[in-house]
């Protein structure tokens, strides 16, 4: 018997007949029996937690989350809300992508691996370089996994790890944890106006800087312009150099691989998520010299034995389940999935439409910001130079009540100062931009 | 039937520049970018037939051992595609009430199950939770000035993901080996504890399935050195209700949600990897967890905190949210009842597919999986001749204790005619001779994939098929 | 180029090349030289439709339907909201199933032959007639065809189609409808405290009558207790014993095979789809007597070359597209993805879940009208007998105004008479029929 | 590979009865009911396996003549998903302003495309529609005092829909043979035509895919003898934006919404089959429709009226909803433009399949179908081969002008690559002997099926399977 009725696992087939064919067949008289447990370490009291129906639990669940507030998001900082084709949703919900393992017996796996396959290639052709692994979690763990490869292929002799002084704490921190286990040293350089102060950054970049990492856009939205000169301080130190972006961003923005960058991270799922409370999806590209030092899965090329072009995980003997201590990362399971959204977004829109989409992020932001510059009290951008996405305003009261009271007019923005807000457009449709502004000029006077 | 590359059906390149409508002066842009661009109906065939080249749990059976591959129930999916799920992480904790709430009452949940005193739902993964955990007793052998200890001991037959974690995080790795019966030897850990040690990274039931019997002494043991206990929850499905890491000595665990909890695996992921330990190391867990306000509200509300020692962040943000709410789904659906249920009958199942095959099973009592040894055959081949059966393969090779290993773990949703059909393709491979083996799958729409080649001259784009 | 920026059909995938070569192919300069529409009839005029986005268009939709209140509803009437496992839907929206054609072509259809050929069987077993077809539109024109089929197997003989005079409007109307081009009449006998008078019944038929309807449960809920004595005198008369129920009254009450049912109509939706405005899916079963005469698609089962069992469409020589004018319906589309979802949820409730839902239409609408009984100025039920589901209150105040009352608490009712209201439990929770309760009880007094 | 049946799987009897805690006495219940009890992962395999087995739109190319298989675009699942538009017929009006708002609108955007001046929306399908249409001429020619007219005329190369819905509105059927061209014969026509005839039923471009150019004049002479002009539109897909029936001079038409506006057909159904008609006929439609309410509110409301001389209800309530929902969807999405866009790539598909076909297509200029000609080989077997490259074939052996009719409908969503392969799959068949034909198909799942035992001693329920 099954269905809400059934004590037990609604998930567990056996009848009680079945159950004792079983049993009858393994020599037991219970389940009970099969357990090698001491009664020491026996567990006979209970979790307290009550079974429920299947109607029941969604209700329970739509019940708590209904407390979250409905605002429209105004908010980056490195999770965006793009619209996501319906698509994308259709395609990546069949069962057969969503309930797979990992892809240990390519002749069962052939479609997995090729999604995969397409997704690395996107980001070679994003990024320029030769090699992209199939994924990391999120931006700040492929940040982590870059250290690692910095210690990696430069060995020993250096420990400095620069990074922009406004950095994500987010990704700072997972950064100092990743390079918790090493003799690296994270290190902050100064920026100014919003992006790389390049004066600053050659004065202290020296030989026993391993790796410097720079962001295009940066956190505060600005758009790079001395990446090549960035790239020419860490080649002249022979520090690899790393560049956080994303695929919006890419498809615009200079090409990582004309920089002269050394390995590309970033959040990929800015294609393919909604907002999920910062659920990523760890972009990782890097050199061809870097082949047999990278993290992650990789999914190749090969033939099968009719010689049929076929695709199979491999250099796996770099992955933990073969190299173990030695391998070049500890990650095992990735986010597989993830990569299949990003990879049908990107491919529903085309490579136009990833251009238009970048464009657009760029008008949109200055178009905010000169919109919000006019009313009073605000100063917006305050950073210098082009925008993607998102921008730094100055607001003559104080940032954090202007916040609030916007949130209970609907909309969610970015402290970033006592009197800094920063706003984001990704997402957010023409018509909830002039409510926004509306709103705005309400509470910021 | 083949499906061409995205890019084989077409390339378009776009130029960017100056001369176009760009908004940015080309210094700022790339020259050009060129990728597929295909209309939705022509993407919905490619990626529908590409999902009918793959095998689901919703296609049959897929016994890996040591990974709990188990039906994902549907309505996970639509609890977490609530809109009121996609919250962004920087908004204010007074508009987000509804994803603390969960996420407090999951850190509850999950520290009931495993009994341990606080979890933190960060690590996006396993083995993200593992590096917490090691990072935890770094942490904690630090804050009490033991910053000395450079040693995780990890049994040979733990995953590979303790070792590379140990070794992430800094650590030398001393390799256990284990006793006649296959569990820990407790003479072989005698010696290899010291004033060194930072830990012992233990799995029970241990990938052989057998319980470790010991695990009381095994605890006492790493106490007296002032070493740490570290439980790997990849095996956590066959004790659920019946035994608790925290009651066995574990002083922090993890949580795979994949496994355990059923949230899908994803064809490699998200997943998500909570860990949890007792109030001593609290203070060390990542930063922020969530708590309960204080303060005389109707209604409970919940907040964000750093722990006083907190080792910071392992993920930019909060972790892989979007499956911790169907991990809390699941359980929330399940209930005690339903856990210990699942537990009792993923080892029944095990037991039962045992009974029912005819390699030799070399260790028991198991639980939830067994290791079966392919004796002159060699597993590999085996697993690949199973293809040809329509079913998906056991684990193979490893744990290397058993020759030629495969390695089997049925869950509990698999029905007696289910396991009665995987035992009976067992039973034909096992019949087979080595030519039929060697050259297998021969019914799967992929034949046998030459891997070694793969690695040899790695193409790993469609850039890199172009110049073929 | 494709996506929102498109001009013209966004699922169309020609680029400007293709097209181009294509027009070549077949000698032409555009594609406005291959339309053959004489100029007096061309139409240079536009719709006045403005494309959209998918964004723009899913939130249209949204808001259209926004503007429909959020209600609890108590109703029922032939149309119910009972809870849909998530299997359902995810199932169901395969694309396999949802996209496919009618099964010309069996060799590559198997699969939804199957799934149509078990949903005969649930139909044959909750009958116990041995042939239901593989689905009608609804209730209402199931009801029409069961008319013709009368006709057809009774010759000209006889005129009279008899239904009861509480037959749902929508029924009635559609069943004069189908009638409309045949002899048959239709007339209403009475009923008497919701179920049928079998005195006055009998008191009018007679040897003219050729269809004799009554259906288990009532529209108003009530379940029929005279079904044996009705079906004997339609024997009597050598008429057509036609019953109207639905999958789950069938799990519980008297099997129509064992009361001398000729035919089974009904809406078999009450499985499977949510409240939708009234869609249903149309159950009709009926004696091998009348193979040859049955309306509708048929599966059956059959061997392929090789000699397995394989599923096809059968005896479509009854069918429109092959018999036309003399065919036994001009029925074409069904409704056979409607099928497949009640195919599936019956499925998931198995027999136990089956039974068990019924016997609580039964406990939870006794229940519910005790408890409406004990408020002030309220008798319920106002029909002896036992009910299904639902069952009419007697309100001392007027019933429209109560009415409007409770829905302005949230909660909708059926207004059936000036002080009659009638009240449906299924797919209500408890906590909310304790609300409804509680709201009734300011309301009605 | 063969799935088994649910009840080949299990069938488990529950008996019903005083004895147990049935709250009916057991004279008015049955004595028990017996069917598969399963799992859910038993029966999430069972149904992704059988979905395995059917070829959808997303499978590939699915030209069947005059069913306009076009892609079904998967965003309109998710607005008729909604919970808004889930609501009971029964209820007020008041609170259902968005289900008639949504009904206003279509009704208006189906009178726009048309050209028709009322519509209902009704009719739960194409051949409901059709009814409509015959039995609001009926009530029409009844109100003017001419329910003499019995004879609905109707072309041979019709669909079979057409003769059976006049037969079940109690017409007596006139066939008209075609001219040589394939289009309606006028001479015949006239002879037809009398002041018996209630409405010649036609379908523009006809099932042969021409136009007929005669479609003022023959419009005249069925409104000369006081008859009706019926137009079938299961065609529309050719002429969106191009031509309207209205304008030619129909009175009554349906919509094949399935068709034209993309719903999905569901493996056989649910669709719908809106009817538009000429103001003369619109008090005849059915009930209710939708109009907006009178009075100034600062928002336009909806309500439901029954027409003066209502025919009264084809479907129990108000049709089929959910199907409504998302055609509104689709013609929202793609606008004038779009649709007309869509017309036009149907017709220069059709012309490029046809042109890239070794088999003879005898009838054009045709639009967005052609009707070639399979010449000495069967059709039917040249169907079942097709199968075989991996395609859907055409409509075979209909219409009957055509000789071994393989009537093709490719559609505006297929590209040119996949055009090609279609192509090139009639090409191999067309160069095929007859015994390859004849025991065709040999690659797909389930070989050829015999039809003729089926028919012979149908087998209609898992229960006629058992006594085997």
């Amino acid at each position: 018997m099954h269905g809400s009725d059934a004590i037990g696992s609604p998930y567990a087939p056996h009848t009680d007949e079945e159950r004792s064919k079983m049993l009858e067949a393994v020599g037991a008289e219970t389940t009970e029996d099969l357990f090698d447990i001491p009664s020491a370490v026996q567990f006979d009291g209970e979790f307290g937690i009550d079974a429920r129906s299947e109607r029941e639990t969604r209700r329970l669940v739509r019940s708590i989350l209904g407390r979250n507030d409905t605002l429209t998001e105004l908010l980056g900082r490195g999770h965006y809300g793009y619209y996501i084709p319906s698509l994308v949703d259709h395609l990546a919900d069949r069962s057969e992508f969503l309930t797979s393992y990992t892809q240990y017996q390519p002749e069962v796996s052939q479609g997995f691996l090729q999604v995969l396959f397409e997704y690395q290639s996107l980001l070679v052709e994003l990024t320029g370089l030769e090699i992209a692994n199939c994924s990391m979690y999120d931006a700040a763990t492929a940040l982590g996994e870059a250290a690692t490869l910095a210690e990696r292929v430069r060995g020993t002799s250096g420990h400095r790890v620069l990074v922009p002084d406004i950095l994500l704490e987010g990704r700072r921190s997972t950064l100092e944890n990743y390079v918790a286990g090493t003799d690296l040293v994270v290190e902050e350089y100064p920026t100014a106006a919003g992006t790389v102060d390049l004066d600053a950054l050659e004065e202290t970049v020296d030989d026993d800087v391993v790796m410097l990492y720079a962001e295009n856009p940066t956190v505060r939205g600005t758009i790079e312009e001395g990446l090549e000169a960035i790239g020419d301080l860490a080649t002249a130190h022979e520090a690899l150099y790393v560049l956080g972006s994303d695929p919006i961003a890419l498809s615009l923005l200079q090409r990582p691989a004309d920089v002269g960058a050394d390995v590309v991270v970033g959040d990929a799922s800015v294609l393919g998520l909604p907002t999920s409370y910062g659920m990523g999806l760890g972009l990782f590209a890097t050199r061809e010299d870097y082949l047999r030092q990278v993290p992650g899965r990789l999914v190749g090329a090969s033939e099968d034995a009719t010689d049929r072009r076929a695709y199979t995980l491999t250099l796996q003997t770099r992955e933990q389940h073969i190299r173990r201590e030695r391998a070049t990362s500890n990650i095992c399971t990735n986010q597989a999935w993830v990569a299949l959204r990003t990879a049908i977004h990107a491919a529903s829109l085309g490579p136009h439409g990833m251009v238009n989409l970048a464009k657009r992020g760029v008008t949109r932001a200055e178009s905010l910001a000169q919109r919000l510059d006019d009313l009073v009290g605000v100063t917006a951008p305050i950073d210098d130079g082009r925008h993607l996405r998102e921008f730094v305003a100055h607001v003559d009261q104080p940032a954090a009540p202007i916040a609030s009271d916007l949130e209970k007019r609907g909309f969610a923005v970015h402290v970033v100062g006592d009197h800094q807000l920063q706003v984001c457009v990704s997402g957010v449709s023409d018509a909830k931009i002039d409510q926004f502004v509306a709103a705005f000029r309400e509470v910021a006077r | 039937q083949y499906e061409p590359l995205l890019a084989e059906k077409d390339l378009t390149r776009v130029e960017i520049g100056d001369d176009d409508d760009s908004p940015l002066p080309d210094d700022l842009t790339r020259d050009s970018l060129e990728l597929p661009e295909l209309s939705e109906p022509e993407l919905a065939r490619h990626y529908t037939r590409l999902s009918q080249m793959i095998y689901g749990i919703d296609s049959g059976p897929y016994p890996l051992g040591s990974c709990t591959m188990k039906y994902n129930p549907k309505f996970t999916e639509d609890v977490a595609a609530l809109p009121s799920a996609a919250v962004h992480p920087d908004r204010s904790e007074r508009s987000t009430q509804g994803t603390l709430e969960l996420m407090y009452r999951l850190q509850d949940y999950l520290g009931r199950i495993g009994g341990m005193d606080a979890v933190t739902l960060q690590p996006p993964a396993g083995a993200a939770g593992e590096f917490v955990g090691i990072r935890v007793a770094a942490a904690y052998h630090e804050h009490n000035g033991e910053g000395h200890r450079d040693e995780v001991i990890i049994p040979e037959s733990a995953h590979g993901t303790n070792f590379a974690t140990a070794a992430l995080g800094g650590y030398d790795v001393v390799s256990l080996p284990s006793d006649d019966e296959g569990r820990v030897d407790l003479e072989a850990l005698e010696a290899a504890l010291s004033e060194n040690t930072a830990a012992l990274m233990l799995t029970n039931p241990n990938t052989l399935g057998l319980f470790e019997r010991d695990i009381t002494e095994i605890a006492e043991m790493v106490h007296d050195v002032g070493g740490l206990l570290y439980y790997d929850g990849a095996n956590l499905n066959a004790l659920l209700g019946r035994a608790r890491p925290g009651d066995m000595g574990f002083d922090v665990m993890h949580y795979n949600v994949h496994k355990t909890f059923a949230t899908p695996h994803g064809g490699g992921g998200p997943g998500a990897g909570p860990v949890g330990v007792v109030s001593e190391l609290a203070p060390f867990l990542p930063s922020p967890r969530v708590r309960e306000s204080e303060g005389g509200a109707s209604e409970p509300t919940y907040e964000l905190f750093d722990p006083d020692h907190t080792i910071g962040k392992v993920h930019g943000f909060q972790g892989n949210w979007l499956v911790l709410v169907k991990t809390f789904a699941y359980i929330a659906r399940l209930g005690d009842a339903g856990l210990a249920d699942a537990s009792a009958k993923a080892v029944l199942n095990a037991n039962y597919l045992a009974s029912q095959i005819e390699y030799d099973v070399p260790y028991e009592p198991f639980h939830h999986e067994f290791v079966a040894s392919a004796g002159e055959q060699d597993a590999a081949d085996v697993a690949k001749r199973m293809l040809d059966f329509g079913v998906h393969p056991p684990t193979t090779k490893w744990p290397e204790i058993v020759p030629e290993a495969l390695m089997t773990e049925p869950t509990e949703v698999e029905s007696k005619a289910t396991l009665d059909r995987l035992a009976a393709a067992f039973n034909a491979v096992a019949d087979e001779d080595d030519d039929t083996l060697e050259t297998a799958p021969d019914r799967t729409t992929a034949r046998r994939i030459d891997q070694t080649s793969a690695a040899r001259s790695p193409r790993l784009s469609w850039h890199a098929l172009e110049d073929e």
